[in-house]
C-alpha cells in the first residue's frame, strides 16, 4: 500500500476531493488550517490570519494504480496553485 | 490642529489596542490570538457593520447624495489601480504591479470602521450609506487587477489556465467577505423596511457590541501588522514609499472628488478613508488564487504592514483636516 | 393569511442570514464559518435556551400544564420514531431506518429557538417550561431507536459489540448537548430561586446577546444545510418525501395532542414545533458511535438539508395558522 | 523505528490512547479536527461543522514490538467504529 | 455564616457552572468546548479586568493605599515562594519544587474575577487598583521559581542551555497574559483620563457581557480542572495536602498583611485571595520552556486540580469570614 | 526524496523555522495546535486547554543534504525543549 501526501490551498480543496473520487480513492483524511512556505512564494503563512489562503494537508492510503489515476488529475492543479504530493511506502497495522 | 486631532485619535481604545498588539510583536512577548478566532471577529464585524449600513440606508433612502456618491466611489476603484499600476511598473513586473495596484484600488474595511470611530468620538455626522460604497469598491478594483493581467501579460504565462471573464467576476464579486458585507447590507435594510422590531432585537450584537470587538480586532492587527513589517524591508525602498506616498496622493484625488460632489465632512472623510485604504484581505485572497505569479509578501507586508498603521494612526486626522481645509462647511 | 405569516417569518434576520449562506453555496462563494467557531455559537445557544428557560421555569412553577405537557412531549418523542420505523422500513434496512426514526423523534433547538423568535415577532405569550420539553425530548428518541436496532437485528451485526442498556442510556442522556441544556435549565432554576441579582447579570449575555448570535448561527446552518443539499438527491426520492411529509404528519399530531392538553397558542405552536422538527447533533453524533451500520448521509441530508430548512422558513407560520384553526383561543 | 498513522473518531480518542499507553508506547502525537471519508461511510465530514464526529490523527514513532502489541488492542476499536491505521519506516534525525 | 456564605457562593452561576462542567467530566458526558474557544474567553477576561482596572484606578488616582497596596501585594509575590520552596524541598527536588513554588507564589485571574462576583453579590465595596496588583504578582513570582532554579541547580543540568538574566525577565514580564493585563490596564487608563466617550462605548463588551463570559469560561475551567484531578492522585498525598492547605497559610499571611495595610473588607478579601490563588497558566507556560526538568504534571494538577477548585467554591467564603473576624469594619 | 516529520513546542516554532531556512529547506507545511506525550514529560497535553504549551508539527520534503544540515541546528533545540524528529522516504508524485 502508499501513502499519498497532498498539501495545497484549502481553496482548491473541493477540486482536489473531487479528483479524488473519481479516481476511487477508498477514503481520504483532510487537515485543514496548515501553514507553511513553498519554493517560490512565500504565501500560506501570510494569509492565515483572516483564514485566507491557508493550506489542506491530505493523506490518502491506497494501491499503486490509483496513485496513478489520481497523478494526471491532481498535478494540474498543484502547478498552476502550488502545493506538493509525496508518495511513500505503508503497511496496514 | 493636526497634531491634536493625532493625539486625540491615537488615545482612542481601538488605536491603543492596535498598538498593544505592535510592541507584544516588537517585545517579543508570546500574546497571540490563534486562528481562527481573528476570523470570528472579521466575519462579526463585516456582519455588524453591514447590517448597520442597511439599516441606515432605509433611513435616509435612495434620493439626495447617495446614487452618485456611490457612483463616484466606484469610479475611484477602477481609476486608483490604474495610476498605481502605472508608478508600479517602473520597478515590478505585470504580475507583481497589477496585483499591487488592485490592492490599493480596493478598500480596508477596519480602516472605514476605525474612520467612523473617530467621526463618532468628534460627534461628525456621517450617512449609512457610504457602507454601500465601502462594499461596492472591492470587486472593481479585482476586477481592473485581473484585466491588467489578461491584457498586458498573455504569452508570459506557460502552463496557465486561461483566465475567463466568468471566473474573474466571480472572485471579484463572491468573494466571501463582499459577499458577506452586501449580503448584511441587504438584511439590515429589509430588516428596516419591514421589521423595526428585529432591528431592535439585533442592536445589542450588531450595535453595542461593536467597538469592544473592534479593539479586540484590531489588537490581533497590531500583532499582525507588526509580524509583516521586517518582510516590507527586503521589498525594498521603493514599495515602502508607495505604502505611505500613494495613498495620500489617494487620499487628494478622494477629497477633490468629495469636493465635487458636495459631500458633507463626515461622509467627506469615510470617502477619501475609503480612496486611501487599500485591501489585506479580499484582494489578496483573490490575487493569490488568480495570480500565482505575483510576490504576495509585496501586497501583504504593504497593505498591511504599513499602509494599514499609516492610515488608522496619522492618517485619518491628517485626512480630516485636509477635508476641513478644502470643503468649507456651511455654518 | 398564511402566505403573509410564511412573508413575515421570512423577513426576520435569522431566516434572512439563513438565506443568505445558503446563496453563498449555490453561488459557490468562499464564505465560510470555519471550525469550531459554530461550536462556539451552539455551546452559546445551548447554555442560553437553558438557562432563561430555567429562570421561566421557576416564575411558573411547576403547577398547571407543566408536567402534563413535559410528559406529553416524551410520550411524542417515544411514539414518532415507532411510527417513523414503520414507514421507512418499506425502503430502508433496520439500522437506517432505526437511525433515521430516532433523529425525526428528537428534536431541533435551532428550530425551536426560530419559533420562538416568531412568536416573540408576534407578541405571542409562550411559557418558559417548554425548553424543560425540549431538552426531555432528546434521549427518548435515541433510547427508541437503539432499542429498535437491539430488538429487530441482533443477528445481523458480526463482529460488533454487545450493545449494553447502560451504554444507551449513557449515550442517550449525556449526549454534551442534551446535557448543557439540562444543565444550564437547571442552574437558570437555581439562580432565579436563590440569586435574582445574578439573573439580572446573567441578561446581558444569555438575554440581549441572544438574537443576534441566533443570526450569525443560522448563517452557518443555511451554508451547512446547502451543501448537506445534494446528497439527498443521491438518497432518493423516497426520503426526500420522508423529509418533507412526515414533518407535517407529525406537527397534525402535535396539534391534536395540544388541543388535548388545551395548551394556549404560543405553548401549542412550540409543542408542535419539538414534534415537527428532527435532531440533526445529538442523534446523528450517538447514531454514528451506537449503529455504525447506518448512513450517516442520510440521517443528515434529510433533517439538515431539507427538513430543518422546510421548518424554519414555511413550517412554522404553517403550523401557526393549523394551531390557530385548530385550537380556539379565549377572546 | 516505525511510524504508525491512526486515524478514527475523535470520540475513540480516549481509547486509543489508553491501548497505546498500555503497549508501552515512548510517546504520541494528537491531532484533532480532521475530517474525511473511509470506504463505507461518507461520515466525518457530515459533522464536523458542529464539532462532533470529526476525527483525530495520531501519530506514533516507536519499535516494531510496540507495533505489535498496539495492534491488537485498536484494531478491534477501529474496525467498528472504523478509521485506519498504517505502520510505515522512520528513522530518527 | 461560613456554612451560609458557602452557600450562597456555591448557588452564583459561575460556579453553578463550574460545577456542570466538573460533573460532566465524572459522568463521562461528552461535552467539551473544542480549543481555542477557551483560550478566546481568557483573552477576553484579561483584558476586560485589566481594562476596568484601568478605569478604576483612573478613579481612586494614586493617593491613599494604592502604592502600599501594590507593593506589599508584590512582596508576598516574593515571600510566599519562598517558603512554598522549603516545604516542597521536603519531598522533591529543586526544580520540581521551584516550578510548584513559582506557582503559588503567582496568582489565579479567575479566582480574582470570582472573588469580585462574589463582593458584588454581597454589595461589599473594592477598588480598581487590585487588579494592578493582580497583574504584577505574576512577574516576580515566576523571577523568584527561575532564580532558585539558577542557584540551588546550577550542575544539575547537563546540555542545557545557560539560563540568563534577561531571558529570565523577559519570560516573567512579556508572557501573554500578564503582557495583555497590564496593557489593558494602561489603556483603560488612558482611556479614562483622555476619553470618556471610549469608557462609555467599551462598557457593553468588557461591562456588561463579563459575567456571563465568566460564566461559559468557568464551565470550561470546570472540565478542566476535573480532568486534571485522577492524575493528582499519582502525584501522592504529600501534593494533596499541600493543594489545599498551602491556600490556607497563605490566605493567613495575606489577612495580617491586610490587617496591617488596614484595607476596607472588599481589598482585604482581593488581597488575601491574591495570596491564596496559585497560577495555571502564565507560570506553568513560563516553567515549562525554562525548566523543562519539572513534571508539568505536578504544577498543573495541584494549581489547576485541586487548589483552584478549593479557593473558588469554599475558600473565597472561608477568607471572607476570616477577614470579617481579623479586620474590625469601622461601622 | 525525504520527508522530515519535526513535533515540537510552538513556542520553539520561531527559532526551528529559522533554522529551517538556513539550510534552505525548499519549502516546509506547518500544523499548529498538535498534542502529545514524550517519553519524559507529560507536557502539551496538560496545557492545551489556554493555548499555551502545544505543539506544531512541521512537514518538510527535501533532499537529503538539507537534512544534514537541518540537523545539526536542530538538534539542540528539540533535546533542550523536548520534541521528536524522524525521517522518511518520500517520492514526489
Ligand atoms: N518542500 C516542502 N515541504 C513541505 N511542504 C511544502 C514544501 N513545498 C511547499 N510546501 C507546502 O505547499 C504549499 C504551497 O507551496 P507553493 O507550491 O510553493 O505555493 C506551501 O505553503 C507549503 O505548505
Ligand atoms: N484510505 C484512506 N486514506 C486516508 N484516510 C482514510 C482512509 N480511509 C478512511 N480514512 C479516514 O478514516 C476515517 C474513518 O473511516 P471509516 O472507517 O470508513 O469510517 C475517515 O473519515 C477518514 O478520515
Ligand atoms: N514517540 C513519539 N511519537 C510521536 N510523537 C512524540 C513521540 N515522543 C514525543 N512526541 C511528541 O513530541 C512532544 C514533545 O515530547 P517531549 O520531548 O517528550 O517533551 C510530545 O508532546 C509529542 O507530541
Ligand atoms: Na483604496
Ligand atoms: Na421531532
Ligand atoms: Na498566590
Amino acid at each position: 500500500m502508499k501513502r499519498l501526501d497532498l498539501i495545497f490551498s484549502e481553496r482548491e480543496l473541493d477540486a482536489v476531493l473531487t479528483a479524488l473520487e473519481n479516481a476511487k480513492a477508498p477514503g481520504y483524511t483532510v487537515m485543514k488550517h496548515a501553514t507553511g512556505r513553498g519554493p517560490e512564494r512565500v504565501v500560506t503563512e501570510d494569509m492565515e490570519f483572516t483564514g485566507f489562503g491557508s493550506n489542506a494537508h491530505v493523506i490518502v492510503f491506497c494501491e499503486q494504480e490509483i496513485i496513478d489515476q489520481i497523478r494526471e488529475n491532481i498535478k494540474s492543479t498543484l502547478s498552476y496553485y502550488g502545493g506538493v504530493a509525496y508518495v511513500s511506502e505503508a503497511i496496514p497495522l | 490642529m493636526e497634531a491634536n486631532l493625532i493625539l486625540q485619535n491615537v488615545l482612542s481604545p481601538p488605536i491603543l489596542f492596535f498598538f498593544l498588539g505592535t510592541i507584544a510583536v516588537l517585545l517579543r512577548s508570546d500574546l497571540e490570538i490563534p486562528a481562527p478566532l481573528p476570523k470570528l471577529f472579521s466575519l462579526y464585524l463585516l456582519l455588524a457593520i453591514g447590517f448597520k449600513g442597511g439599516i441606515e440606508l432605509e433611513k435616509s433612502g435612495f434620493t439626495g447624495g447617495v446614487i452618485p456618491t456611490v457612483g463616484a466611489a466606484i469610479l475611484m476603484s477602477l481609476v486608483i489601480p490604474l495610476i498605481c499600476f502605472i508608478i508600479l511598473r517602473l520597478k515590478f513586473d505585470v504580475f507583481n504591479s497589477a496585483a499591487i495596484a488592485a490592492a490599493y484600488g480596493s478598500i480596508s474595511a477596519v480602516t472605514f470602521i476605525t474612520a467612523e470611530s473617530f467621526l463618532e468620538s468628534q460627534s461628525i455626522h456621517f450617512d449609512g450609506f457610504m457602507v454601500a460604497a465601502l462594499a461596492l469598491m472591492e470587486s472593481p478594483a479585482i476586477i481592473v487587477g485581473l484585466l491588467l493581467v489578461k491584457i498586458a501579460a498573455p504569452k508570459n504565462r506557460p502552463h496557465r489556465k486561461p483566465m475567463k471573464l466568468g471566473s474573474i467576476l466571480h472572485e471579484s464579486m463572491l468573494n466571501g467577505s463582499v459577499y458577506l458585507l452586501l449580503g448584511s447590507l441587504l438584511i439590515g435594510f429589509l430588516t428596516a423596511t419591514n421589521n423595526p422590531a428585529g432591528v431592535e432585537k439585533m442592536q445589542p450584537f450588531t450595535g453595542k457590541l461593536f467597538y469592544g470587538a473592534e479593539c479586540f480586532f484590531l489588537l490581533d492587527m497590531g500583532i499582525v501588522a507588526a509580524q509583516r513589517l521586517p518582510r516590507l524591508r527586503k521589498a525594498g525602498s521603493f514599495l515602502i514609499c508607495f505604502a505611505v506616498l500613494m495613498p495620500i496622493f489617494n487620499a487628494f484625488l478622494g477629497v477633490l472628488m468629495a469636493k465635487a460632489l458636495s459631500l458633507g465632512p463626515g461622509n467627506a472623510l469615510l470617502f477619501v478613508v475609503l480612496c486611501a485604504s487599500a485591501s489585506y484581505l479580499a484582494v489578496p485572497a483573490a490575487m493569490r488564487m488568480t495570480v500565482p505569479e505575483a510576490k504576495s509578501s509585496y501586497y501583504i507586508s504593504t497593505t498591511l504592514g504599513l499602509t494599514f498603521p499609516f492610515n488608522i494612526i496619522v492618517g485619518i486626522p491628517i485626512y480630516m483636516s485636509l477635508v476641513n481645509k478644502l470643503i468649507p462647511t456651511v455654518s
